[in-house]
C-alpha cells in the first residue's frame, strides 16, 4: 500500500513565560518526537489520557500549531514548512473536532458552513453549491430542506453529522477526528461511529482517529498508537495492541478500563495492584529516560536514564520500551508480556 | 433566600473580616451622617477678626511691575502694597496722598513728590526716594503690561532722601492716577531679584501676606501689618480672600457663614436681599459692542455709519437692563459715566427705535446681514438678548462663545468685526490709547480718525480741566454719533456682605470693594446687641 | 502575595512613564505659540528669545522631555505659564478636596452598593430584587452633578443643615470636614452605587450558580454560612474589578461635582488651566491624576490576590 | 441547577419553525418590554431631534424679556428661562445638539476603537502588546481628564469635546473589539474555518465580524449613555457645548446660574437627561439580554453531557402529555433485598418552566439502596438520573420540588423536612460527591479549610481539630503530603487530587450514605480506576451504602451491586447487575448495551454477552432521547424501539416485577429484547 500521510519525528514545543519580566521560560514538551504513517482508506487510532498531546499532534497534523521540527509529508510532498493559504494541503487534510457545539459559526446557515469549502476550494456559488451542500447533508444523513438553519437548531449528534459534511466538502484524502464522538451521548455516538465507518468505505478517506475512549477507538481503528506525555509508546495493527499490549502503559490503559461483564470486571478488579498514588508528571517537567517510568509497576535502572527506542512486536507494530529491548527474557519473550 | 439573613452579619457561624465589611460600612456612614447633621457651625466664633472676602478672580502675580491693573490688582495688591499716591473712593480722577505726602508740578512737564518718612516696607528695608525711583525705573524696564500708562515718564531722581522728581517727555494729566494704580507700587528694592515675589509680596500695605496660610488659587490670607504707617485702628481686621469661580457659590458663601464679603452677579443680588444680607453697587463698566471693523473689511455694512447707528436704535435697553440684569443696569448710549466727556445731548438721541432702525438700513441699502460676535461665556445671556432685538430689525448677530483669555485676544486681533469688552466707563485718556487710537491694542484694524486723535492728544497732554472737558466732549459726540462703539448699558458692579459684622463697605474703581476702608464692628455696634457680630 | 505587590508596584513603571509620554506630548501640540499666551501682544522679540531659552523650547522634543522627567522624577512637575507657582504645591493643595469627595463617595457607594446588590442577588426575582435594580438603573441614569444641584437647594439652601459650598480640611475638624463633602459625596455615591449594587447582584447570582455552592449545600451548611462564607468571597472578585473602575469614574464625576458646590480641588484647577491653556498645570492634574488611579488599581489588584488565590499565586 | 434552563434550549428551537438568528434575537428583544419602551423613546427622541424644530409652536430662539422665569403654563408648557425663551423649545434644540453630539462621539470611538481592537486581538502579536500598553495607559488615566487634556488642546468647543470623548471611549471599543476577537479566534469553528482554507481576511469579516456584531451593539448604547453623560458635564462646567447653542449640560448650568430666580430650570434638562441615559442603558441590557438569550444557546449548551437533568426547567404546551405518566401508584415490591437503608417511592419531581408552568421531569421512580451495597443509576443524559440523587438532599433549587413520593433514610422521611431538619443530614448521614471536582470546591478557601467546614458543622469539632482531622482525612484518600496539602488551595490539585478532596469531604462525618453523582467522568480512566478503587476501599471499610450514578455502563460493571436504568424520567430496568448486563430484558437497555463498543481484555472470557456483536457495525438506537417537553405518551421509548407496537403507543407501562428482575415494558416476556436490534 502506498503512504498517504508520512509523520517523522515530530516535535511541538510551546514557550510560556513567568515571572515578573517573563524572564522564567518554560518549555511545553506537547508533542515530543512522535512518527508514523497512514495510508489511504486507513483509519489510525490514537489514544492516550489528557495530557499525552494527541491533540496537540492532530493540530499540528492540520497546521494549526506550527511544529517545531520533523517532517510531515502528504503524498511524499514537504507539508510542515507550507507557508500562506496552503489552499492545496487544506483541500486534503480535514478535520472533525470533539465539540459539536462551538465547532460550528452560530452565525452563520448550513449552507454557508458547508459551502464555504466548497466556494474555496472548487469555485462553487449559488445554487450549484447549495445543490452539492444538499447531496453532503444527505451523505451524512441529514435532510436537503435544513441548508437554511443555524446550527444551533441541530442536535449534538446532528451537528457532527453537519461538521462531517463539512469536512467531506473539500473530498480530502485525511480527516483528523480529534475526540470527534466523545462528546456524544452513547446512543448518537453509535450513530456516528456507524457514519463514519459508512464514508470511508465510500470514499477511501483516511481517519486520524484521536480519541480518549479505547473501545471506540479499538472497534474504528485499523492501527492504534499509544500516546503518553507527548511520545508515542506504542503503535500496531488494532487487534494486535488490544489482545497482546507490548507496553506497560498500554496495559495499565487497558485495564483500567472498565468490561461490561460485571463479573469478568470484579476478577480484574481484585487483580489490580494497588499502587501508590503519586503526582503525575506534567508535560513541562518531563521525567528523564523513559517518561513513564515513573508509574511503571516494572521500571529498571535503564529507564530512568534512556530513552526507549522502538522496537518491533511479534504480530505487527512496535514498542518503545526497555522491557522489550534490554529487559528480562522468558523464552524469547519479554517477562511482563506473560503478564 | 430570605431577607432577614442579611442583617446577621455577627452570626457565629460567620468569622473573617469581609463578612462584617458590609455592616461596619452601613454603621461608619450613618454615624457619619449623623455627625454631619447637626447644626453649621458658627464660624464667626472661630474667626472673628478676620474680613473674608469671596471673589472670582484668582491672585495673577504679587509683582506689581508686572501685573496688569485691574480687579485682581486691587484685591491682592492694594492690601499689601502702596503707591507714591492712592486712588480716591469717590472720584476717579481724582488721587490721596499715599507714600507721598504732597507733591507739585515744577513746571507741566516735571512733578516732584514729597515722600512720606520712617516708613519701612515689611522686610524691614526703609522707604525713601531712593527706592521710590528704583521702584519707577526697574517698573518701566521690566515692561510690564500696564508700562504703556507710564510712558510719559522720562526720568526720575531722587532730589532729596525724601523728595522725589519725575521728569515727563509731554504734560501727562493722568500720571497721578497712574501712579496709584499696579505699576505705581512699591516694591522692597531687596526683594527685587527674588524669583517668587509673584507669589511672596514685600510692601508697606497694611496687611502682610501669609504664604504659608494660604493656597494660591484657593485662598489667600494677610495679616495685619502692626508697623503699617498708618495705623487703622482696633476696628481693623486681618483679611481672607476666598476664590470662588461661580457668583451663586460666593452669595453662598456669605449666606452659610464662610465670607463676609463676596463678588455677586445681577441673579443673586434679590435672593442677598431677600435673605437681610447689604448690597454694595457701583455702576463701573459699560455694555456694548466696540466696532473694530469700521471700514467693512470683514462685513462690509459695518462701513456705513446708518449700519452703525441702526445697531444703536434696534435694542430695548431698559428691558435688558431689567430682564437680565434683574435692575441692577442702566440704559445708556455712550461710553462715559456722567463727568468727563460725557455728552448729555447723546441721551436724547438714541432711544428704543425698532421703526428708525429699519429705515436707516433701508436708507444704507442694506438688507439684512450677519455678522460674528465673540462673547466671553458669562456674557452670553446679555447679547442672546440683543441679538434677539437685532434680528427684529433683520440683522442677523452670531454669536462665537469664548473662554476669556482667547475673548481677549479675539478682540486684539482682525478675526471679529467687533469685540464686546466691557470697558469702564471713565477715564477717557486711558479709552483712547486702549481703544480708539490708531496704534490702540483694541484697533487691530489701525482705523484712523484724525479728528479724534487730534482731540485726545490736546487733552491728554494737558493739564487745563476746561479744555480736557470741552474736547472730550467733542470728542465723544463724534464717537456717539458716528458709533464707534454701541453701547447699551452701564452695567452696576455687586458685592453682597453682612452689615452685622462689616462696615464701610463700598465698591472701588474696579469690581472689588475698597478692602482697606472696610471695618469689623464692635459688639456695640451690632443693630442688636448680640454677640455674635 | 508579596510578589504579587511588588510586581504590581514594579509594573507601574512603565505604565506612568508611557502616560507621561503621552500627555507630555499631546500638550506640546497645543497650536499657536505657548509665549504668546505668556507675554501677551506687546511683548518684544528679545523677551520672546528669552521666555524661549527659560522654558526650554529651543531644545528637540526629546531633551525636554527628558528634562522634564528629570525634575518630575524629584517630584517638580514644573512650574505655571503665569506665576511662579509650582505645579506640584497647586495640584497637591487641590487633592485632598478632590480625593476626600472621590473616596467619600466610595463610601457611600460601597455602603449602599454592596449591601442592596447581596440582597437583591439572594433574593433575585423577588420584590427586593425588582425594586433595588429599578432604582440601580435609575441611578445610573442620573448624572451625579443634578443629584448635587438637586441636594444642594433643600440641604444646603433651605435648611441650612450643611454648608453650601467650602471645604474644611480634615485636619481642622473632622465634623466639618464631613459636612462640607457631605452633600456632595451622597450625590456622587448614589450613581456609583447603582453601578456597584448591579454588579454585585450579578457576581452574587453567578457565584450561588456555580457547583461549589452546591457542595456546600449537600455539606449542610447554614445558608448564612454560605451566603457569607461561600459565596461573598467569591462574588468579591468582580465587584472589587468594579471599585477600581469606579473609583475612576468617581474622581471624574468630583470633579464636576466640586462646581456645584463651589469647592476648590482639582477640577476647579484644571477647568481653570484648561481655559488659560496653562499646560504645565494640565500636564500636573493628569500625571498626579493618574498616580492616584494606579495607586488604587495597585491595591485594588492586591485585595484581588486576597480573594483570589489564583491571582496570587501567578 | 439553572444551568439546565439553557441546555435545552437547543433541543425546542429544532422543534419550532425555523428561525434566523437575527429574527429570534428580535424575538427575544420583543419579549423585553422595559427595552423595547426605551426603544421607542429614542426613536422618538431621535425624530424630535431631527424634525422637532419644524414642530414647535415658539421659536426657541424668541426671547420676550417681559416673560422671564415663567413657570410651567398652558403656552409654555415647561416655562421660560432667563431671557424668556420657552424651556420646551430649548429642549428640542438641545436634543438635536445631544443627539448630534453623542453620535459624533461614538462614531469616533467605534472608528477608532473597533477596527483596531479587532486586528489587535485576532493577530495578536506586537502590535497587539502596543496596542494594549497604549490602552492600558489611557484607561489609567482619569476618566474624565482625557477629554478635558484633549479640550486644553483644541479648546473648548463642542465638537473638540466629541472628538475628545471620542478618544477617550475608543478604548472601551478597542478592549471589546479585542476580547470578543480573542475569544472568538480561540473558538473550534475559526480553526475549522482554517482547515477549510479560509485566509485571514475571509475569518475576520465571515466568521469573527458577526461573532462580535452582538457585544458591539451593547457596548454602542453603553457608550452612548457615556457620552450623553460626559458631553452632559462637560457643557455643564463650561468646556463643552458653548451659549447660546443650547445642550442639556448648558441648560443645567444655566439652571444653577438662575436657580434662585426659577428652581424649575433645573428639572427638564436633568430629566431629559437621566430618560434618554436610561433608556440607553435599557436598550442596551435588552439587547444583551436577548443576544444571551438567543447566542446563549450556542454558549451555554456547549457543555453536553455535563449537565444533570438537563430538559429539567422547560415547560411548554408539550407539558400536557405528561399528564398521562402515572403518578403516585405503589410499585411492586423490589427485590429480595436486605434492610434498606434508602428507600425512594414513586418519587415525582417537577420544575417550574421559564414561561410558566410545571413539568414532571421524574415520575414514578421508586428504588432501594440496601445498607453497604452500591446501586448504579443508569441512563442517557437527560433521563433524569443526577436530578433523583439531587432531590435526595432536598437541593433541587428554587424552581424544582418533589410533587409526590417518599424519600425514606432508615426509615425517616426526608419529603417535607424543614430545611435545618435536613442540614443536619447532608454532610452527616448523606455525603455527596459530584462530577466536577474542581468547580465542586470553593476556589477561594483552601481545601482542609473546606474539609475540615464539614467537620465543625457536624461533628462539633473546634477548628484545630477539625483542621488536624482534616489533614488525616486527606491522608486516608490517599493524597500524599496531606499536611501539605491541606494548605492549598483547588486550583493547585489536579483532578484526581480534587476528586480524592472531595471524597475526603464527603466522607468526614462517615455517612451512612454516600451518593456519587458522575464521579469519574471528567477523569482520566486510569484515575477513574483508583478513585473507583478508592470508593470500594473505603466502602469496606466502614460500610457505607453507595448511590452511583452515572451514564458508564462499564463504571456500573466495577462497582455496583445492582442497576437502575433510567430513560426518560421513568425507570425502565432493575435489577442484579450481572442480570441486567448480561441478559437485558427492556428493549432500551439492551439496546444501549448493543451500541457500546467494547473493550474485552485479552484473555476472553468463557461467555461472551449474547448482546456484543463483533461483526463489525455498531447496532443504532434510532433518534436521541427527547427533552421533558416532548416525552411521548405511552411508553417513551416507543419511538426509538424496534418491538413497538400500537399498545406501546397507548398504555403507559407499569413497573413488573419477575425474578429478581423489575422491568416496565409492555411487551416483557413476548419479545427477545436482544435479537430486535440485529435487524
Amino acid at each position: 500500500m502506498s503512504v498517504l500521510l508520512d509523520v517523522a519525528d515530530l516535535h511541538v514545543h510551546f514557550t510560556l513565560r513567568r515571572g515578573l519580566f517573563g524572564q522564567e521560560k518554560v518549555i511545553v514538551r506537547a508533542v515530543n518526537g512522535v512518527s508514523f504513517m497512514l495510508q489511504p482508506g486507513e483509519t489510525l487510532g490514537i489514544v492516550g489520557e489528557s495530557g499525552s498531546g494527541k491533540s496537540t499532534l492532530g493540530r499540528a497534523l492540520l497546521r494549526l500549531v506550527p511544529a517545531t521540527s520533523g517532517n510531515m509529508r502528504l503524498d511524499g510532498r514537504e507539508i510542515t514548512k507550507l507557508r500562506g493559504r496552503m489552499l492545496e494541503f487544506r483541500r486534503d487534510v480535514q478535520v472533525v473536532f470533539q465539540d459539536p457545539y462551538s465547532s460550528l459559526n452560530p452565525a452563520m446557515v448550513v449552507a454557508d458552513i458547508i459551502g464555504e469549502p466548497l466556494t474555496l476550494h472548487h469555485g462553487m456559488r449559488g445554487a450549484a453549491r447549495d445543490a452539492r451542500v444538499g447531496d453532503l447533508l444527505e451523505q451524512v444523513g441529514l435532510g436537503r430542506h435544513q441548508l437554511e438553519r443555524y446550527p444551533s437548531e441541530f442536535s449534538g449528534g446532528q451537528r457532527q453529522r453537519l461538521a462531517i459534511a463539512r469536512a467531506l466538502a473539500s473530498e480530502p484524502r485525511v480527516i483528523v477526528c480529534d475526540e470527534a464522538v466523545s462528546a456524544l451521548d452513547v446512543s448518537t455516538q453509535s450513530q456516528v461511529i456507524n457514519l463514519l465507518e459508512d464514508l470511508q468505505a465510500q470514499t477511501r478517506v483516511a481517519y486520524l482517529f484521536i480519541a480518549h475512549d479505547l473501545a471506540v477507538v479499538r472497534h474504528i481503528s485499523h492501527r492504534t498508537g499509544v500516546m503518553y506525555l507527548g511520545r508515542m509508546m506504542e503503535l500496531g495493527p488494532t487487534e494486535r495492541l488490544f489482545e497482546a499490549p507490548a507496553h506497560p502503559y498500554t496495559r495499565k490503559l487497558l485495564d483500567a478500563v472498565p468490561v461490561l461483564d460485571p463479573a469478568v470486571q470484579k476478577r480484574r478488579k481484585a487483580a489490580r495492584r494497588n499502587l501508590p498514588v503519586v503526582e503525575l508528571p506534567t508535560p513541562t517537567r518531563l521525567p528523564a529516560g523513559c517518561v513513564f517510568h515513573t508509574r511503571c509497576p516494572h521500571v529498571m535502572d535503564v529507564c530512568r536514564h534512556e530513552v526507549p527506542e522502538p522496537v518491533p512486536v511479534q504480530g505487527g507494530g512496535w514498542v518503545a520500551c526497555h522491557l522489550q529491548s534490554s529487559g528480562p527474557k522468558l523464552a524469547g519473550r519479554p517477562l511482563d508480556a506473560l503478564g | 433566600m430570605s431577607v432577614a439573613r442579611f442583617g446577621q452579619c455577627g452570626s457565629r457561624a460567620v468569622a473573617g473580616a469581609w463578612h462584617a465589611s458590609p455592616c461596619t460600612l452601613v454603621m461608619l456612614v450613618c454615624s457619619a451622617l449623623l455627625a454631619a447633621c447637626g447644626p453649621v457651625v458658627d464660624r464667626d466664633a472661630l474667626a472673628d477678626r478676620t474680613i473674608r472676602f469671596a471673589t472670582y478672580q484668582p491672585l495673577i502675580t504679587f509683582d506689581p511691575h508686572l501685573s496688569p491693573t485691574g480687579p485682581t490688582a486691587s484685591t491682592y495688591l492694594s492690601p499689601v502694597y502702596d503707591g507714591l499716591t492712592a486712588p480716591h473712593p469717590d472720584n476717579p480722577y481724582d488721587v490721596l496722598p499715599a507714600l507721598a505726602t504732597e507733591w507739585r508740578w515744577l513746571d507741566d512737564r516735571t512733578l516732584e513728590f514729597r515722600l512720606r518718612e520712617g516708613v519701612r516696607f515689611v522686610d524691614g528695608e526703609p522707604f525713601n526716594a531712593d527706592a521710590a525711583k528704583r521702584n519707577l525705573e526697574r517698573m518701566l524696564a521690566l515692561n510690564g503690561p500696564r508700562r504703556n500708562t507710564m510712558r510719559s515718564i522720562r526720568e526720575v531722581s531722587a532730589t532729596g532722601p525724601y523728595t522725589l522728581r519725575i521728569a515727563l517727555y509731554d504734560p501727562d494729566p493722568t500720571l497721578l492716577r497712574n501712579l496709584s494704580t499696579a505699576p505705581g507700587l512699591m516694591v522692597s528694592p531687596a526683594a527685587f531679584d527674588h524669583a517668587a515675589l509673584d507669589l511672596n509680596p514685600v510692601g508697606t500695605g497694611p496687611w502682610i501676606y501669609d504664604a504659608a496660610a494660604s493656597a494660591p488659587g484657593d485662598y489667600y490670607r494677610f495679616r495685619v501689618n502692626p508697623d503699617y504707617f498708618d495705623p487703622p485702628g482696633e476696628d481693623f481686621g486681618e483679611l481672607e480672600v476666598i476664590v470662588l469661580a461661580d457668583g451663586r457659590t460666593r452669595l453662598f458663601s456669605v449666606i452659610s457663614g464662610q465670607a463676609d464679603i463676596a463678588i455677586i452677579g445681577p441673579p443673586e443680588a434679590d435672593h442677598a436681599k431677600r435673605l437681610g444680607l447689604e448690597l454694595a453697587r457701583r455702576a463701573n463698566r459699560w455694555m456694548g459692542m466696540t466696532i473694530l471693523d469700521r471700514r467693512g473689511e470683514l462685513v462690509p455694512e459695518l462701513a456705513d455709519v446708518r449700519v452703525r447707528q441702526a445697531l444703536a436704535f434696534a435694542v430695548d435697553r431698559q428691558a435688558i437692563a431689567d430682564a437680565v440684569y434683574f435692575g441692577y443696569a442702566s440704559p445708556a448710549v455712550q461710553p462715559m459715566a456722567p463727568g468727563l466727556g460725557y455728552v448729555p445731548e447723546l441721551d436724547d438721541y438714541y432711544r428704543y427705535d425698532p421703526e428708525r432702525a429699519r429705515a436707516l438700513l433701508r436708507e444704507a441699502g442694506v438688507e439684512g446681514f450677519s455678522f460674528e460676535v465673540p462673547v466671553g461665556s458669562a456674557g452670553s445671556p446679555d447679547y442672546e438678548a440683543i441679538q434677539h432685538y437685532l434680528r427684529q430689525v433683520g440683522i442677523d448677530m452670531r454669536l462665537v462663545v469664548m473662554e476669556s483669555g482667547a475673548y481677549t485676544a479675539a478682540a486684539m486681533a482682525r478675526t471679529f468685526p467687533v469685540n464686546t469688552i466691557g470697558y469702564p466707563n471713565y477715564d477717557p485718556d486711558s479709552r483712547h490709547l486702549a481703544i480708539w487710537h490708531t496704534q490702540s491694542a483694541f484697533n487691530p484694524f489701525r482705523i484712523e480718525s484724525a479728528r479724534i486723535n487730534e482731540l485726545a492728544d490736546e487733552a491728554r497732554f494737558s493739564l487745563d480741566p476746561e479744555l480736557r472737558a470741552r474736547n472730550y466732549r467733542e470728542y465723544f459726540d463724534i464717537l456717539g454719533r458716528e458709533v464707534y462703539s454701541v453701547v447699551y448699558l452701564h452695567v452696576d458692579d455687586l458685592a453682597v456682605y453682612d452689615d452685622r459684622k462689616l462696615q464701610g463697605v463700598r465698591l472701588g474703581a474696579y469690581i472689588d470693594p475698597a478692602l482697606r476702608d472696610i471695618r469689623l464692628r464692635r459688639t456695640t455696634d451690632c443693630p442688636d446687641g448680640s454677640a455674635a457680630c | 502575595m508579596l510578589r504579587l505587590i511588588v510586581s504590581r508596584i514594579v509594573g507601574l513603571v512603565p505604565l506612568l512613564l508611557i502616560v507621561s509620554i503621552l500627555t507630555f506630548g499631546m500638550l506640546h501640540l497645543v497650536p499657536g505659540d505657548v509665549r504668546e499666551r505668556i507675554l501677551g501682544f506687546e511683548a518684544t522679540p528679545e523677551q520672546y528669545e528669552a521666555l524661549g531659552r527659560q522654558l526650554g523650547l529651543d531644545q528637540p522634543f526629546l531633551v525636554q522631555y527628558g528634562r522634564w522627567l528629570g525634575r518630575a522624577l524629584q517630584g517638580d512637575l514644573g512650574t505655571s505659564y503665569f506665576n511662579s507657582q509650582k505645579v506640584t504645591d497647586a495640584v497637591l493643595g487641590a487633592l485632598p478636596v478632590t480625593l476626600s469627595l472621590t473616596f467619600g463617595g466610595m463610601l457611600v457607594a460601597l455602603a449602599i452598593g454592596v449591601p442592596a446588590g447581596v440582597w437583591a442577588g439572594l433574593n433575585r426575582g423577588g420584590r427586593v430584587d425588582r425594586i433595588a435594580m429599578f432604582m440601580a438603573t435609575v441611578g445610573q441614569a442620573l448624572p451625579n452633578f443634578w443629584i448635587a444641584m438637586l441636594l444642594l437647594i433643600p440641604f444646603a439652601i433651605w435648611w441650612q443643615l450643611v454648608p453650601a459650598t467650602g471645604f474644611t480640611s480634615p485636619a481642622e475638624s473632622i465634623g466639618d470636614w464631613l459636612r462640607s463633602i457631605l452633600l456632595a459625596c451622597i450625590a456622587l455615591g448614589t450613581s456609583a452605587s447603582a453601578a456597584l449594587a448591579r454588579q454585585t447582584r450579578g457576581a452574587m447570582i453567578d457565584v450561588l450558580q456555580r457547583d461549589f455552592i452546591r457542595t456546600a449545600r449537600a455539606k449542610g451548611l447554614s445558608r448564612t454560612s454560605i451566603t457569607y462564607k461561600h459565596a461573598l468571597k467569591n462574588a468579591a472578585v468582580p465587584v472589587i474589578t468594579t471599585i477600581g473602575f469606579q473609583v475612576n469614574a468617581l474622581l471624574s464625576g468630583a470633579l464636576i461635582v466640586e462646581q456645584v458646590f463651589g469647592l476648590r480641588g482639582v477640577g476647579s484647577l484644571v477647568i481653570e488651566s484648561v481655559r488659560t491653556q496653562n499646560i504645565p498645570m494640565v500636564q500636573g492634574v493628569v500625571i498626579l491624576g493618574t498616580l492616584v488611579i494606579v495607586s488604587v488599581n495597585v491595591l485594588v489588584d492586591i485585595a484581588y490576590g486576597w480573594v483570589n488565590p489564583r491571582v496570587r499565586a501567578s | 441547577m439553572s444551568r439546565a434552563a439553557t441546555g435545552v434550549a437547543a433541543e425546542d428551537t429544532n422543534a419550532q419553525a425555523p428561525l434566523t438568528g437575527f429574527a429570534r434575537t428580535w424575538r427575544a428583544f420583543l419579549q423585553h418590554r422595559l427595552a423595547v419602551i426605551a426603544a421607542g423613546y429614542l426613536l422618538v427622541l431621535a425624530c424630535v431631534a431631527i424634525f422637532g424644530q419644524a414642530l414647535l409652536v415658539h421659536d426657541p430662539l424668541a426671547v420676550d424679556l417681559a416673560r422671564t422665569f415663567e413657570a410651567p403654563s398652558a403656552e409654555h408648557w415647561l416655562g421660560t428661562d432667563h431671557l424668556g425663551r420657552s424651556t420646551l423649545g430649548r429642549l428640542v434644540v438641545a436634543t438635536s445638539v445631544a443627539m448630534q453630539a453623542a453620535c459624533l462621539g461614538v462614531g469616533i470611538a467605534i472608528v477608532l476603537g473597533a477596527p483596531l481592537g479587532l486586528l489587535s486581538g485576532y493577530f495578536g502579536g506586537w502590535w497587539d502588546r502596543i496596542g494594549m500598553r497604549l490602552v492600558e495607559a489611557i484607561v489609567a488615566l482619569p476618566a474624565l481628564l482625557v477629554p478635558i487634556a484633549i479640550l486644553a488642546i483644541l479648546g473648548p468647543s463642542l465638537t473638540n469635546a466629541m472628538i475628545a470623548l471620542g478618544i477617550a471611549n475608543s478604548t472601551a471599543f478597542f478592549r471589546l473589539m479585542r476580547g470578543a476577537a480573542l475569544e472568538v479566534r480561540e473558538e473550534l469553528y475559526v480553526d475549522a474555518a482554517r482547515v477549510s482554507g479560509s485566509g485571514n481576511v475571509r475569518i475576520v469579516f465571515r466568521h469573527v465580524l458577526p461573532n462580535v456584531t452582538g457585544p458591539l451593539i451593547v457596548q454602542t448604547t453603553l457608550a452612548f449613555s457615556y457620552v450623553l453623560l460626559a458631553e452632559a458635564g462637560l457643557s455643564f462646567i463650561g468646556l463643552g457645548v458653548q451659549p447660546p447653542e443650547s445642550s442639556w449640560g448648558v441648560m443645567l448650568a444655566t439652571a444653577q446660574r438662575y436657580v434662585q430666580q426659577q428652581p424649575f430650570l433645573a428639572v427638564p434638562p436633568g430629566l431629559m437627561i437621566m430618560f434618554t441615559v436610561l433608556a440607553f442603558n435599557l436598550l442596551g441590557d435588552g439587547v444583551r439580554d436577548a443576544l444571551s438569550r438567543a447566542g446563549g444557546v450556542v454558549r451555554a449548551a456547549s457543555n453536553p453531557g455535563r449537565v444533570p437533568g438537563a430538559g429539567a426547567t422547560r415547560a411548554s404546551a408539550a407539558a400536557g402529555s405528561v399528564a398521562t405518566a402515572t403518578v403516585g401508584e405503589q410499585p411492586a415490591s423490589g427485590p429480595s433485598v436486605p434492610q434498606a437503608l434508602l428507600s425512594v417511592t414513586g418519587l415525582e419531581i417537577r420544575f417550574r418552566g421559564a414561561r410558566g408552568g410545571e413539568l414532571a421531569v421524574v415520575s414514578d421512580v421508586s428504588f432501594d439502596v440496601p445498607a453497604g451495597r452500591t446501586i448504579g443509576l443508569v441512563g442517557e443524559s437527560g433521563c433524569g438520573k443526577s436530578v433523583t440523587a439531587m432531590s435526595i438532599l432536598g437541593l433541587l433549587g428554587d424552581s424544582g420540588r418533589i410533587a409526590a413520593g417518599s424519600i425514606r433514610l432508615a426509615g425517616q422521611e426526608l419529603v417535607g423536612l424543614p430545611e435545618s431538619a435536613l442540614n443536619g443530614i447532608r454532610g452527616a448521614s448523606i455525603g455527596m460527591i459530584f462530577q466536577e471536582p474542581m468547580t465542586s470546591l470553593n476556589p477561594a478557601y483552601t481545601v482542609g479549610n473546606q474539609i475540615a467546614e464539614v467537620l465543625v458543622r457536624h461533628a462539633g469539632l473546634g477548628r484545630a481539630a477539625a483542621a488536624a482531622r482534616a489533614v488525616e482525612l486527606l491522608d486516608h484518600v490517599g493524597i500524599p503530603g496531606a499536611r501539605q496539602r491541606a494548605a492549598c488551595y483547588p486550583h493547585e490539585f489536579s483532578g484526581g487530587m480534587a476528586q480524592r478532596a472531595m471524597i475526603a469531604m464527603a466522607i468526614a462525618c462517615e455517612p451512612k450514605l454516600l451518593i456519587a453523582d458522575e464521579p469519574t467522568t471528567a477523569l482520566d480512566v486510569t484515575i477513574q480506576e483508583q478513585v473507583l478503587d478508592l470508593l470500594s476501599g473505603l466502602q469496606e471499610q466502614n460500610g457505607m451504602s453507595i448511590l452511583l450514578i452515572t451514564h458508564d455502563l462499564g463504571v456500573v460493571a466495577d462497582m455496583c451491586d445492582e442497576a437502575v436504568v433510567m430513560y426518560a424520567g421513568n425507570v425502565v430496568e432493575q435489577g442484579r447487575v450481572d442480570d441486567v448486563l448480561l441478559d437485558p430484558r427492556h428493549p432500551y437497555t439492551a439496546g444501549l448495551l448493543a451500541s457500546m463498543p467494547q473493550n474485552l481484555p485479552q484473555n476472553r472470557p468463557q461467555s461472551r454477552p449474547r448482546h456484543h456483536d463483533r461483526s463489525g457495525r455498531l447496532t443504532q438506537i434510532p433518534g436521541r432521547v427527547p427533552p421533558a417537553w416532548a416525552w411521548p405518551a405511552g411508553c417513551r421509548f416507543h419511538p426509538r424501539c424496534p418491538y413497538a407496537t400500537e399498545v406501546c403507543r397507548q398504555a403507559v407501562p407499569q413497573m413488573v416485577a419477575a425474578d429478581d428482575r423489575r422491568i416496565a415494558c409492555v411487551r416483557a416476556g413476548e419479545i427477545d429484547p436482544v435479537a430486535g436490534w440485529r435487524a
